[in-house]
């Protein structure tokens, strides 16, 4: 029997989530279990599914006995049968009405109930992207560089979520629609640009890690447009929210321009590993002072002055080969964002590398000694 | 005053005409055709319940800023105009049908004429009187929307380009219609002048006064949306 | 009593002398017979040339799945030296590919194949009618059709739309999108939707007006009843889809604000526009397939059908239904209040689906059932349209479907009750009615194991979706998490089996054109009144106007046309008492 | 539908008699409709200028006044009265169907609040455009002191980020380039 649940154990998605309570054939059909909502929901799911085998066995029961019975023997002619059976055919129409009259109220009464948040929930702001997500805590927390996780070709952010209490999230998209969708809460709403959605969750026992999912098609990165959720428990997200307040004063430029390259998404569509592999925006490795040839002729080198228009208007110069997909991060970088992008771009080469472990140990000194001698001033 | 009787060279197509190989009787094919046009006018309504279905939902958004916007870029007179030109039309096309089944054919093509001039008609205030003022003042749906108000006693507001969006589209697809039933409207006009039309054969007049009349009905529902209310 | 003179013929009559000449007869050179079939308003040819067309269509938006379940075969990841491995296609192309597979399997083969072809060469013959009721408007359906499916090529050698076949605002309308061939896309939907209504309001008119004499209308078989439903469906819902087309042109043309939420319109607004269409059109896509079925159950089984009202009125009741439940597509978006209403209303779809399946189970009891190729494709159906009927059920639940909304089960469902329902049925029926079409038996060994690769290859590449969207994985994904590899690989190799099975019909149906038998005038001992004419039929159909002396399926009583006793024999008459059912 | 034979099997073919007896309206009938469309759409007109029920009464009166008419129109001048009754089943048909559509629609459009207030809210253009119009007008406006006939149109900037916080009133000041 264990040789079974191995195989299904492997064959159930995002095994970082424990799904212990899952039984066998569960396991084969439904991811982790972390909500009491999802604890609902496989009920529902789970009635429908024997309803539906018992209606099989019912239709297909007597289909395989007549086939095998009523073979054509040559000369043997059909017996007569009756063709119609008026009581019969009311008993099949109005038995499953019936049966899906049930079906009706089990999953709207569980879908209602799912749909209006406690009122003691925390609200994050979620805001969507084309191609990624980001979570806006009440207090202006963000995931870390560290905090990102390499999934589906891309490198995906982390969030943290408290483990027993309840989250309502306030869903807004900047271009198209996108669609949340956590599959170990069993829960999903599309993301508009023009007007707010809302969706709770109350994650379930801490420690485990659940995928977020773009379920609504939107376009090129749609399939690399993911997240992670943390399961914490409320002291450590409490203070996970607390230290990854981020102020970009007492960051190393190039460390900072590192979290925007993958905070703001460019990590979607621009690669930075030395063997330039392809994206849909050109390669950074190496980029910084590259002259690149433009669409409809001319040529530019890659200095501050094409960086910064290229972030506020993308669609000014675009490098040949390359698509006209890039959004305006107009009123999303502050200049000094741009300043912090300029420096880590700088880092993308050879030489780049080693003059920034050079600047960064004499930054790191340098402050050190900052704060030494403000700590011998009090 | 009896005359040799008329041999089938002299008679008008309208006597000799019988029905395709393919129908059992003539009964059948003017219904079964008539059917086959009501199938077409179903159709047709179902295509402009598509705009109607945009309006009442847009209209929905904004409550209070399209009777503003209407009130404000379109002109009640100029509508009430183009209905009555419609509905004299359809009168006159509803006496065409008349005339070809008593067989006055003076009367069949004289009613058709004066159908096609009315819509001729119709379409004319709509562009010179409508269209082409608001395309002067930008008053255009959507992006290229830049009206401003030299008198500034109207400010307008943001659904604006959305209300001349829902006007242009559903006038513009109506005026449309009604350009191909003045074409269908002179055609029929033609073949009646070559006597084509009589009691036992006027299918053509009959379902091309269906067209009509079908566009004066969505034109009926239209004015009141977009110009009154 | 059990008169069988079908008054053309009649049995062992002077088969060989027939004075009409087959329709197929070619009156000239090569260039007349071009002109001839170019200008043609016989239903016969119109219906010949939409097959041809289609399953050429079918064959190219076969050959884009294809490509999107080999693409996916290996998730794309980043290895350890941060290099993207194990991506065939850029994600642009594959976003290009899975979109035109959409596009070319839903407008151009699915929609018109079964009413098109079966429809426009089965009706008026099953009808004992000369043509249908407009044949000028038939030839122009065509050329709508061809104009329309040009349209789409042209578009997709320009570079194809990656905005799904759903075009959902706005990303069709803003960003790249734009300049790709989307305008052109949706002009060719927005033509081809005539080519439908024209070919809807075709049949309606012929069922209505041009019924042989004696025939009423339950004496008519359950094809032409699946046909009529299916044709009001296109007649009714089509329009909607011209005008949403058109706004949506327009949209991207003049970038007016209807369903542009930048400029005050709303995007879910275009979803209730389209899905409106969208869902009586997968029912236009089953309907002629469940009218395939009921013919080919009750010809092969040699029974009368059980519950002939039953069944005619289901598919009136399907028709019906259609139009009021297509917020199930919109769970996610809409509100509570419209989710509730459309969830119950989903519900009363199933019920008319479910008759006709019972109907057809019950058929089988003390029939006589021979296991040729359209029977196992019956038998098929049965087995993959109880399946997709029944997943349908996660799906009409609100709660359950929020969870598989947009996940490749979803995509199971639909392809097990489009491709297992009506792709199965269409070729069920194309080996049923292609002796009656070209004169030409095709080889029975052939086509089963046609079938068996085509049915094993089909549950194998799709079952397993149903596993993989429960789990949480979402549909039109280029790239996946490494977890679902396994479940991706067995669906990839059962589209391969599918290929196979596709390739063994092509190349029996080729032969069986140039090098096949002479094809009897009624191999399978139907009774409708396409078995009484010749194969292939003469040019008007019937040499005398037919009068109708028995039901359609009156197989207890009368032997076949064309048939001798030994092969067909009839059941002990009753004994004169006995109740008559 | 059973084996017996169809004892009333139809003449081959109909005698072929006078295509049967079509009813033909007569003009005081057709004249009586075209007064009466005429005198309603004076009415409604009337009713809309002067009389004022609110937006949706005016809405429903205009609405009922349209109906009347249309099936004025449809009864006589299209004949519907005196034709076979497929013709008015298949009319009754389609505008049942419009009516679905419009109303399924407008249940899911109006009850967007119902649960959630948020989602009442609208990001859409209203708060941002505003600003936008004004600018446009005062520029206009400024222009035509100096009798400028053509104005690039720039009513709206090209795009308009919707705000970021949810609850912050003060549209969001893009800059024009």
């Amino acid at each position: 029997m264990n040789a079974l649940n191995h195989i299904a154990s492997t064959l159930a998605a995002n095994p970082m989530a424990s799904n212990a309570d899952l039984n066998l054939l569960e396991r084969l059909m439904l991811s982790a279990r972390s909500s009491d909502y999802a604890a609902t929901h496989d009920m529902v799911y789970m009635v429908i599914f024997w309803l539906s085998v018992a209606f099989f066995v019912v239709v297909m029961g007597p289909y395989a006995y007549f086939i095998v019975k009523y073979r054509r023997k040559p000369g043997v002619p059909a017996q007569r049968s009756v063709s119609h059976n008026t009581p019969l055919e009311l008993a099949w129409s109005i038995f499953p009405l019936m049966l899906l009259c049930v079906l009706f109220f089990l999953g709207f009464e569980v879908f209602i109930d799912g749909q209006v948040a406690p009122a003691d929930a925390e609200t994050i702001n979620v805001h969507a992207k084309k191609w990624n997500w980001s979570l806006g805590y009440d207090n202006g927390a963000l995931p870390k560089s560290e905090d990102y996780v390499n999934l589906v070709g891309t490198s995906v952010p982390v969030f943290a979520i408290p483990a027993g209490k309840p989250i309502r999230l306030v869903l807004e998209s900047e271009d198209v629609i996108h669609s949340f969708y956590v599959p170990n809460f069993r829960k999903k709403i599309d993301v508009f640009p023009n007007r707010y959605t809302t969706m709770w969750f109350q994650a379930g026992n801490a420690g485990e890690r659940h995928y977020v999912f773009c379920a609504e098609y939107c376009g090129d990165q749609h399939s690399q447009m993911a997240a992670m959720l943390d399961t914490l428990s409320p002291e450590d997200y409490d203070k996970w929210k607390t230290d990854h307040v981020l102020n970009p004063k007492d960051m190393f430029p190039a460390d900072y321009g590192a979290f925007l390259y993958k905070q703001q998404g460019c990590n979607a569509c621009h690669t930075v590993d030395r063997a330039k592999s392809a994206g849909t925006g050109p390669p950074w490795w190496g980029i910084w002072g590259r002259t690149e040839n433009i669409e409809g002729g001319g040529q530019i080198t890659v200095d501050e002055n094409y960086v910064r228009e290229s972030i506020y208007t993308p669609a000014a110069k675009i490098v040949q080969g390359f698509p006209n997909q890039m959004n305006s991060f107009q009123g999303l970088i502050d200049p000094e964002g741009i300043s912090a992008i300029f420096a880590y771009m700088q880092t993308l080469s050879d030489e780049g590398q080693a003059k920034y472990e050079k600047d960064k140990a004499a930054w790191e000194a340098a402050k050190k000694a900052a704060e030494e001698a403000k700590a011998a001033q009090n | 005053m009896t005359t040799a009787t008329p041999t089938a060279s002299t008679l008008p197509y309208h006597e000799t005409y019988t029905h395709q190989e393919h129908w059992r009787n003539q009964e059948d094919e003017f219904e079964g055709a008539k059917l086959g046009v009501w199938l077409f006018l179903t159709t047709e309504i179902l295509l402009f319940s598509g705009m109607f279905c945009g309006y009442a939902i847009l209209r929905i958004f904004y409550l209070e800023h399209f009777t503003a916007a209407s009130a404000h870029y379109l002109n009640w007179k100029i509508g009430a105009a183009n209905t009555a030109v419609l509905l004299i039309s359809s009168f006159t096309v509803a006496m065409s049908v008349r005339a070809a089944q008593l067989n006055k054919q003076g009367q069949l093509i004289i009613n058709l004429l004066i159908s096609a001039v009315c819509g001729v008609i119709f379409l004319v205030v709509k562009l010179g009187w409508e269209y082409y003022p608001k395309y002067i003042h930008h008053e255009l749906p959507g992006k290229n929307f830049a009206y401003a108000d030299h008198t500034g006693a109207y400010i307008a507001n943001a659904s604006d380009p959305v209300f001349l969006a829902i006007y242009w589209v559903a006038t513009a697809i109506h005026g449309f219609h009604v350009l191909v039933g003045v074409l269908l409207l002179l055609w029929v006009a033609w073949r009646a002048g070559k006597r084509h039309f009589g009691p036992k054969h006027y299918t053509a007049v009959e379902n091309v006064g269906l067209y009509w009349h079908l566009v004066d009905l969505v034109w009926i529902f239209l004015f009141p949306l977009l110009y009154l209310v | 009593m059990t008169t069988i003179d079908a008054s053309s013929g009649g049995v062992g009559a002077h088969a060989g002398e027939h004075h009409g000449a087959s329709y197929l007869h070619r009156k000239g050179g090569f260039m007349v017979t071009v002109w001839d079939w170019a200008t043609t308003i016989d239903h016969k040819k119109i219906g010949v040339m939409y097959m041809f067309a289609t399953t050429f269509m079918f064959f190219l938006g076969g050959m884009f799945a294809l490509m999107v379940r080999l693409e996916l075969f290996t998730p794309t990841m980043t290895n350890d030296a941060g290099q993207i491995v194990g991506q065939l296609f850029a994600n642009d192309v594959y976003n290009r590919m899975f979109t035109l597979h959409g596009v070319i399997m839903v407008f151009l083969f699915i929609i018109p194949a079964i009413p098109a072809a079966f429809g426009n060469f089965l009706l008026p013959i099953m009808l004992g009618a000369k043509d249908v009721a407009f044949p000028r408007l038939n030839l122009m359906s065509w050329y709508i059709y061809l104009f329309g499916a040009t349209l789409a090529v042209v578009a997709l050698i320009g570079g194809g739309v990656d905005t799904g076949w759903t075009f959902y605002t706005p990303y069709s309308i803003t960003g790249t999108a734009m300049h790709q061939q989307v305008f052109l896309v949706t002009l060719a939907a927005f033509i081809l939707g005539f080519s439908s209504i024209f070919t809807g309001l075709n049949f309606v008119v012929t069922v209505h007006k041009l019924r042989a004499p004696g025939m009423g209308w339950f004496d008519m078989p359950l094809f032409v009843w699946a046909i009529y439903a299916t044709s009001l469906i296109q007649v009714l819902a089509t329009p909607v889809l011209g005008i949403t087309v058109l706004l949506l042109a327009i949209e991207q043309a003049f970038h007016i604000g209807i369903f542009d939420p930048a400029l005050g319109g709303d995007p879910v607004l275009y979803q209730h526009f389209f899905w409106f269409y969208s869902h009586p059109a997968v029912y236009i896509m089953i309907l002629p397939g469940m009218g395939i079925m009921s013919e080919l159950v009750t010809v092969h089984a040699r029974k009368r059908i059980f519950g002939y009202k039953a069944i005619a009125f289901s598919s009136l009741g399907i028709a019906a239904v259609s139009f009021i439940v297509w917020g199930h597509h919109l769970f996610t978006a809409q509100t509570a209040m419209a989710n509730a209403i459309f969830s119950a209303l989903t519900f009363f779809v199933a019920i008319p689906s479910a008759i006709k399946v019972f109907n057809w189970v019950a058929t089988l009891y003390k029939s006589s059932i021979a296991f040729t190729t359209p029977m196992l494709y019956a038998l098929g159906f049965m087995f993959t349209f109880t399946i997709g009927g029944v997943t349908g059920l996660f799906l009409a639940t609100i709660a359950t479907d929020i969870n598989l909304h947009d996940t490749y089960f979803v995509v199971a469902h639909f392809h097990y009750v489009m491709m297992g329902g009506a792709g199965i049925a269409l070729f069920g029926g194309m080996h049923h009615w292609w002796p009656k079409m070209f004169g030409k038996m095709y080889n029975e060994r052939a086509g089963i194991l046609g079938f068996f690769f085509v049915f094993v290859g089909f549950n194998t590449t799709f079952f397993i979706q149903f596993l993989m969207g429960s789990q949480g994985m979402p549909r039109r994904y280029a790239t996946y998490i490494p977890e679902f590899e396994i479940y991706h690989q067995i669906s990839t190799v059962g589209s391969w089996l599918l290929l196979i099975g596709f390739l063994i019909h092509l190349a029996n149906f080729t032969h069986s054109l140039l090098k096949g038998p002479k094809a009897p005038r009624n191999p399978w001992g139907g009774l409708t009144l396409e078995w009484t004419t010749d194969s292939p039929p003469i040019e008007h159909n019937f040499h005398h106007e037919p009068v109708i002396h028995h039901g359609p399926y009156d197989y207890d009583d009368v032997v076949p046309p064309f048939c001798d006793e030994k092969d067909f024999p009839l059941p002990a008459p009753l004994k004169p008492g006995a109740a008559k059912h | 539908m059973n084996a017996h034979a169809h004892a009333h099997a139809h003449a081959a073919e109909m005698p072929h008699e006078d295509p049967g007896h079509h009813h033909i309206a007569s003009f005081r009938s057709l004249f009586a409709v075209l007064v009466f469309l005429l005198i309603m759409t004076a009415l409604t007109v009337f009713t809309a200028k002067y009389v004022h029920i609110g937006e949706i009464g005016n809405l429903v009166l205009a609405l009922i006044i349209a109906v009347i008419k249309a099936s004025f129109v449809c009864a006589i001048f299209m004949h519907l009265l005196h034709d076979k009754l497929l013709n008015s089943v298949v009319l009754l048909l389609c505008l049942s169907l419009v009516v679905c559509f419009i109303g399924f629609t407008a249940i899911d459009m109006t009850s967007r609040g119902a649960l959630d207030p948020t989602r009442e809210h609208f990001i859409g253009p209203p708060p941002v455009a505003e600003a936008e119009i004004n600018a446009a007008i005062e520029k206009a406006a400024a222009e035509h002191g100096e009798h400028a006939t053509e104005h690039a149109g720039e009513g709206f900037s090209e795009e308009f980020a919707p705000p970021d916080q949810p609850d912050k009133a003060a549209p969001e000041q893009t800059e024009h380039h």
